[in-house]
């Protein structure tokens, strides 16, 4: 192995681009596939960077596009390697052929996307739509909040991709410009403390391409009649099963980094001044932070508010979202980007569905903002505050609200 | 781990091969004339399934698998293969 | 918590200077959150940065309203925006200019003006005027919240190498003693 | 060879240096009664053996049952189905990982249709090339989608009637040329490129041999010209002979390409039968009109012409191949 970090807890400060790619780093790919696309450009720069000093031993493969990013990371897999890339808006939808197949095949593969608007109309700013368009193809997608929860997540992803109940491809999401070029405190962890962390490397044990183990990758399975269809299902079972799965395997994860490096993150949703609220927020991602401060300013207030932030989107943590906003007489539900077919935010619909089964109905809205780049602040957040105690009060739900409207 | 640990639901890959007896898509058999056959191989060399068997003095085939395509009795430089109608029934 | 907002223009490195502010005020054992703002940074063209500081964790992942500090590396781009937007009373301005911080002209919420002729300096060291790491030791100087020794540490740890690094190290002990820091006095601060 | 001999003599020398190989597909696969594809793959694998990684991106090859299914497998050595449009990409990685843990000794290689090759998989062929992957790329050229039901692809032939290039009233067959891949993978500065044909066997198995070998040490490209009794409309019987005549009419000569070597005939251009002698043998130009036919074979003389300069054989070619006076390229 080249002269990888030998640091032991070094501090660092870095913008989540950065961050990302140091977990990458850290992780130890063997091959990582690249391909720039804003707000990605300076993460994959980073890697490119790292190889060529020597710091990071893994094959880089600089390719013509997305589709051969994952393409070849494919290959990889089925060859024995572990991998790494990340993307963006319409660099994921150039991908997205290769990414629908990627939980079929249960290649353990960690891909960061660094969230972004998609066109049209035309915008290289940040928000959430590219990743909230792919949730439904079988990748787990977490999304972080700081610097130093991208960076922890990385490995935590690996540690959950590889793991013989889950085998299947993870998104560490974060959000492009605010995290992708934030600038913050970023504590490095030790290369052995990550070392011992993930272990022996577990991507190509079920399906490979080796002229030891010759198999065929993938035949055709299906049409009416005979067994195939009844083997399409097996598989696609198979799939939701590793989903279930791996609600337990990444809340596992998440305890054991604690364990090694003190920094516990909530691994499927992180509950903050619940306790005795009336009202809740839901929030994912970097907007989270503006929220809690929002949250705390309402306490000060003597209003009984709580927020529950989404980390683990895919699977979705139905069990526990339900479990934590049982009690509460109103939520507001804040999105980065947007379902067009239910008028409302994609999160907000989600939680809809989560909050069924509970005996009472309780009354929620969905709130829009930061999309195109655009700031969600504590302002703004003592906005969705106001709107969500009217609901609490008996208010009819009006939406979405989207808050950037009248910036 | 070995694929025996493999859950049967993980993913689509294969290590038992089909069998498929293509031989019953035909409706002309080549028919070998081992007065004249010399064991060139031409009809090996062009047999699209490779169906062609190698005997003591002649070649001849596997009719679970020959398609009736042709071919052979079409190239063989000895005219040394016949295409004849399948018996009915 | 204070809140900074840096201006300059495309290729001038605002945004790298706020990074090494970022990591020097780290060094420091305080807590940073520096955004630049988004945009297509040309060369020329006006840019912003932005950076949050507190001794606490700072949550919030926003862009900067009202800094009560606002660092100008460019002695004309003030023509161009409005630098003291949002500014709260008492605000400090630490302005890259050849003039004494008596002669800058700044509205009455401004409660100190530090001032410093980057661009002779920069001339000096650099041969071009590259503002940023000068003003930089200004911001040492006007504020009191970082040390030079600190922003010496961060210039280690970014790109800069050999003959540049010391070039930089050299404009911020410049930067840092040649300005001048006027306070305006409680009457307009309050 | 008029009397059959030269042919006989070269067939019972690949069959003595190859017959005892092993035929590293099951037999009965599902290609068509003549299908030119199932002899190409069989005769492509049973040269290059067990130590091999087989992409056989979606089309006839695994619409036959190569890759196989429903849990059942066609091939002996490992096979995967890539993506119409990443099979280049998908072995790069997959190379790109062999070579970094040491086993350089495994032969990496597809067989792919033109669609995945000369269209939406042309981006993937392009990059493997440009980036000088180890990989062996044969392309199996069939002239369009036959696999679903006879579609126009970038290498189907002007002229050529097609499921989406119909003859009607107003279009007879396609308007456009095809795209000569094997010329742009030469400009792609490969390890190797070459045209072959199973018309020409010994042919085919030496440009395998130096295929394989420069597989090894950067990109290596392999066109097979592919005729498909089903979609082109030949009796099945009658392929070879239309792969012969292909070649024998220069509508597909037979060259190779190396960086050093530059381009070199393989099969000598001159005394080329007219186009006409190889269009007849083949139902899907059955329609075309005299200004057609012309087109075709002012093409094909173009063709020639410019791989003779390339080969540094700039002599024009001879009369007998030049169009009917008088017909104009419509």
């Amino acid at each position: 192995m080249n002269q990888l970090p030998t640091t032991t807890g070094k501090v660092i400060v870095c913008d989540g681009n950065e961050a990302a790619a140091w977990g990458a780093c850290l992780s130890r790919p063997d091959m990582v596939a690249v391909y720039p696309i804003t707000p990605q450009s300076s993460l994959v720069e980073y890697l490119a960077e790292f190889i060529a000093d020597g710091r990071m031993d893994a094959d880089l493969m600089d390719v013509e596009g997305e589709h051969t990013v994952l393409s070849v990371l494919h290959g990889a897999v089925l060859a024995g390697a572990r991998t790494y890339s990340a993307t963006s808006a319409q660099g994921l939808a150039f991908m997205f052929e290769p990414y629908f197949r990627t939980p079929g095949l249960r290649l353990p593969m960690v891909v960061s996307l660094v969230t972004r608007d998609a066109v049209s109309p035309t915008c290289v700013w940040g928000g959430q739509q590219d990743a909230m368009t792919v949730k439904e193809v079988g990748w787990i997608h977490m999304y972080c909040e700081t610097q130093q929860e991208i960076l922890d997540t990385i490995p935590i992803a690996y540690k959950v991709a590889e793991h013989p109940d889950v085998m299947l491809p993870v998104n560490v999401n974060h959000d492009g410009n605010y995290l992708s070029y934030g600038v913050a405190r970023v504590e490095l962890p030790p290369q052995s403390v990550v070392d011992a962390f993930l272990g022996e490397k577990q991507v190509n044990w079920h399906a490979c391409l080796d002229p030891e183990r010759p198999m065929a990758v993938d035949p055709l399975t299906g049409g009416a009649g005979g067994i195939g269809p009844s083997m399409f299902v097996k598989y696609r079972k198979g799939i939701c099963a590793g989903m279930q799965d791996a609600l337990r395997v990444i809340e596992e994860a998440h305890e054991d980094w604690g364990k090694r490096t003190g920094r516990y993150w909530s691994p499927l949703i992180e509950e903050y001044r619940m306790e005795d609220a009336e009202v809740a927020l839901v929030t994912i991602g970097s907007m989270t932070g503006a929220a809690k401060d929002a949250v705390d300013t309402a306490r000060e207030a003597g209003r009984k508010i709580g927020l529950v932030k989404i980390k683990t989107f895919r699977p979705f943590p139905a069990a526990r979202i339900a479990q934590a906003l049982s009690k509460v007489k109103a939520i507001g539900v804040v999105d980065r980007s947007v379902n067009f077919g239910w008028n409302c935010g994609p999160v907000f619909q989600e939680v809809l569905a989560a909050m069924y089964a509970q005996p009472v109905r309780i009354p929620m809205m969905s709130f829009i903002g930061g999309l195109a780049g655009a700031d969600i602040t504590v302002e703004h957040f003592a906005t969705v505050v106001e709107r969500t105690f009217r609901l609490a009060g008996g208010e009819t739900a009006a939406g979405p609200v989207w808050l950037n409207e009248n910036d | 781990m070995s694929l025996r640990n493999v859950p049967d639901n993980m993913c689509p890959i294969a290590t038992e091969y089909t069998t498929m007896l293509t031989g019953d898509w035909r409706a002309l058999r080549p028919v070998v004339d081992r007065e004249r056959c010399v064991k060139c191989a031409t009809c090996w060399l062009y047999c699209p399934v490779q169906c062609v068997v190698e005997k003591a003095a002649w070649f001849d085939f596997n009719y679970d698998f020959c398609k009736g395509c042709g071919i052979c009795a079409e190239e063989c430089p000895h005219r040394a293969i016949k295409m004849v109608e399948e018996a009915e029934g | 918590m204070h809140e900074v907002r840096l201006h300059g223009r495309g290729g001038q490195g605002a945004v790298l200077a706020s990074a090494i502010l970022a990591a020097a005020l780290v060094e420091e054992g305080r807590h940073v959150m520096a955004i630049p703002a988004f945009g297509f940074e040309r060369r020329g063209a006006p840019v912003v940065a932005f950076l949050r500081l507190s001794d606490t964790v700072i949550r919030r992942v926003t862009n900067i309203y009202s800094p009560d500090i606002v660092v100008v590396i460019d002695p004309t781009v003030a023509r161009a925006v409005d630098v003291f937007a949002g500014m709260p009373k008492g605000g400090t301005l630490i302005q890259a200019t050849g003039k004494a911080p008596g002669d800058v002209d700044v509205p009455d919420l401004v409660g100190r003006v530090a001032t410093c002729d980057a661009v002779r300096i920069a001339m000096d060291i650099f041969k071009r005027q590259i503002t940023n790491t000068i003003m930089l030791g200004a911001f040492a100087k006007a504020t009191g919240l970082v040390s030079v020794e600190a922003l010496e540490r961060a210039l280690e740890e970014t790109h800069f190498r050999d003959a540049g690094l010391k070039q930089n190290v050299e404009a911020v002990r410049r930067g840092y003693a040649e300005t001048t820091v006027l306070d305006l006095g409680k009457e307009k601060a309050a | 060879c008029p009397t059959g001999a030269l042919e006989f003599r070269k067939a019972g020398s690949i069959f003595n240096e190859y017959g005892a190989k092993e035929d590293l597909f099951v037999p009965g696969l599902s290609g068509c009664q003549g299908c030119n594809s199932e002899l190409i793959m069989r005769h492509a694998m049973r040269k290059i053996g067990r130590n091999s990684v087989l992409a056989t991106p979606p089309g006839c090859i695994p619409g036959m049952g190569s890759v196989g299914y429903n849990g059942k497998t066609g091939t002996k050595v490992p096979v995967f189905h890539p993506l119409l449009t990443n099979t280049a990409s998908m072995l790069s990685g997959i190379r790109r990982y062999y070579d970094r843990i040491g086993r350089k000794d495994i032969v990496v290689m597809a067989l792919a249709g033109d669609g995945g090759t000369a269209d939406c998989g042309f981006h993937a062929v392009s990059g493997a090339a440009e980036r000088g992957e180890k990989v062996l790329y044969v392309c199996v050229d069939n002239e369009g989608y036959m696999n679903t039901g006879m579609q126009r692809s970038g290498t189907t032939p002007y002229g050529s009637w097609t499921s989406t290039t119909p003859v009607g009233e107003h279009m007879k067959g396609k308007t456009q040329d095809a795209k000569n891949l094997p010329l742009i993978m030469t400009a792609h500065k490969c390890r190797y490129v070459a045209t072959a044909s199973t018309g020409y066997m010994e042919d085919l198995y030496e440009k395998l041999d130096r295929a394989i070998e420069a597989s090894f040490e950067g990109f290596s490209y392999l066109h097979i010209y592919s005729p498909c009794p089903t979609g082109w409309r030949i009796p099945s019987n009658k392929v070879i002979d239309a792969c012969r005549m292909s070649v024998d009419s220069n509508f597909n000569p037979l060259w190779e390409y190396t960086n050093t070597t530059g381009l070199r005939f393989t099969h000598s251009p001159d005394n080329a039968y007219p186009i006409t002698e190889y269009v007849k043998m083949i139902g899907k130009y059955r329609h075309l009109s005299p200004d057609q036919l012309a087109h075709i074979q002012a093409k094909v003389d173009e063709q020639v012409a410019l791989l003779k300069l390339m080969a540094a054989e700039s002599s024009p070619p001879p009369a007998a191949h030049r169009a009917p006076a008088g017909a104009s390229t419509p």
